[in-house]
């Protein structure tokens, strides 16, 4: 298997199945003693909606996620390599949806194995916080007739800087 | 030529999604193309805000100050809001 | 749902199934933006053996897992309420197995699930910190005919410490 | 009656997995109960190393100072290494 496959990243509109990802990074990691799974789930916001989220889906939340083709997945790809380069990783999964979501539907999925829990923590969470600011997604939330554009959080971009701050394999 | 591209905000703003054009002898940096096409009036003096307006070159995010040859993919979006 | 069953531990010697575990969490949380999970397997580290770890199998690699019935659930149910005491939580599972685990079995589970992806992340990695020093498990390695009680590691008790000095919801 | 239980390398070591028994009244302190059992002979002397053995009264984890009335179970085990 080649080390594109081993360290994986793929945009589409179709949901993913966590147990055939889990099942798919530990056959590409060989011998992980760590797997961290990050999910990404769209959150029902809609003022007063209840747990389930299917009131706010039939009353039109929905989030439409754009993405600039070409560059998405390089960049998700420059993301892990960063990631490589400062942990031993065995593998690594990155899918990130785009297109219509409905509340409670799954976006993202950031998966990494590693001999060692440590590695693969942070690996996962600085994956996280790099595509959040640096892969070119833009989510645009409805309600009904309203619609805007989410807009980027401060807080997302400390939390990458952060990393800069980190020596390599803490 | 230099083929251009807008994304998300910026597109809807804009009312366009992709051009084509040739880039004036004048233009050199990145900065100068947005204050060349801020030229065009109202909605594309945005392009020329630094903080609401990202540029990516060839795919991959620049700053400002950027030179252009002309036969690049240029494309303008705001801050990006995945995961 | 009760509190205690959003918030849940278990320690048996069955497998556990990750997609069932990671529903649940969903179902659990109601309304969560961020699911992480954590899964420990079994290395295989017999001297020479090969990725698939069959080998290392057939040889007698194996890792018995022992714990103190009783104060082994309290522990992790305690580290669990620290967790949620710093980080704001929807739901938690942890599931750790005891008994004769062979070479890339699955030995524990952290599943988190929050509004924010901060905080299952942080949450996560502290119960895997604490679970690490503070609820009672020993591992025994075997290989063939010999077999050695796993040692305590120092940065496992370094890692712990940390979050001693890190602020609540950082 | 005290409830004594030893898991792990401690179990191994000593041959035994729990055992009940009347605790003297001399035996105030973890501590005290940890040299009182050393006085058994060989492997138990290894009760009183506090960095390699560790104590839980009534299923947590105290320190040797810890107080015992003599009803209490008590655990002698290596540090954990679950996970």
């Amino acid at each position: 298997m080649s080390a594109q496959e081993i360290f994986d990243v793929r945009v589409q509109t179709a949901d993913f199945d966590v147990a055939h990802e889990y099942q798919g990074i530990i056959a590409d990691a060989g011998n992980p003693g760590a797997v961290v799974m990050f999910s990404g789930l769209v959150r029902d916001v809609a003022p007063g909606s209840g747990a389930d989220g299917q009131a706010s889906a039939a009353a039109g939340q929905s989030l439409t996620l754009e993405h600039y083709p070409g560059m998405t997945e390089k960049a998700l790809r420059a993301i892990v390599e960063q990631a490589r380069a400062r942990w031993p990783l065995q593998a690594v999964r990155v899918v990130h949806r785009v297109g219509k979501l409905l509340p409670h539907d799954q976006i993202v999925l950031v998966l990494t194995a590693s001999a060692h829990r440590e590695a693969a923590f942070a690996a996962a969470e600085f994956i996280m916080d790099y595509l959040k600011t640096s892969a070119p997604f833009w989510k645009k939330q409805r309600f009904g007739e309203q619609s805007e554009w989410v807009a980027s959080r401060q807080s997302d971009y400390q939390r990458a800087a952060r990393w800069e701050n980190t020596p390599a394999d803490e | 030529m230099l083929n251009l591209q807008y994304f998300a905000s910026v597109r809807e703003q804009l009312g366009r999604e992709s051009e084509q054009l040739d880039l004036p002898a004048d233009v050199i940096t990145v900065a100068d193309l947005a204050a060349w096409l801020a030229e065009r009036g109202a909605p594309w003096a945005l392009l020329t805000d630094a903080q609401q307006v990202l540029v990516a070159v060839d795919q991959e995010v620049v700053d400002r100050e950027r030179t252009l040859t002309g036969q690049e993919e240029v494309a303008f979006f705001p801050p990006m809001t995945g995961g």
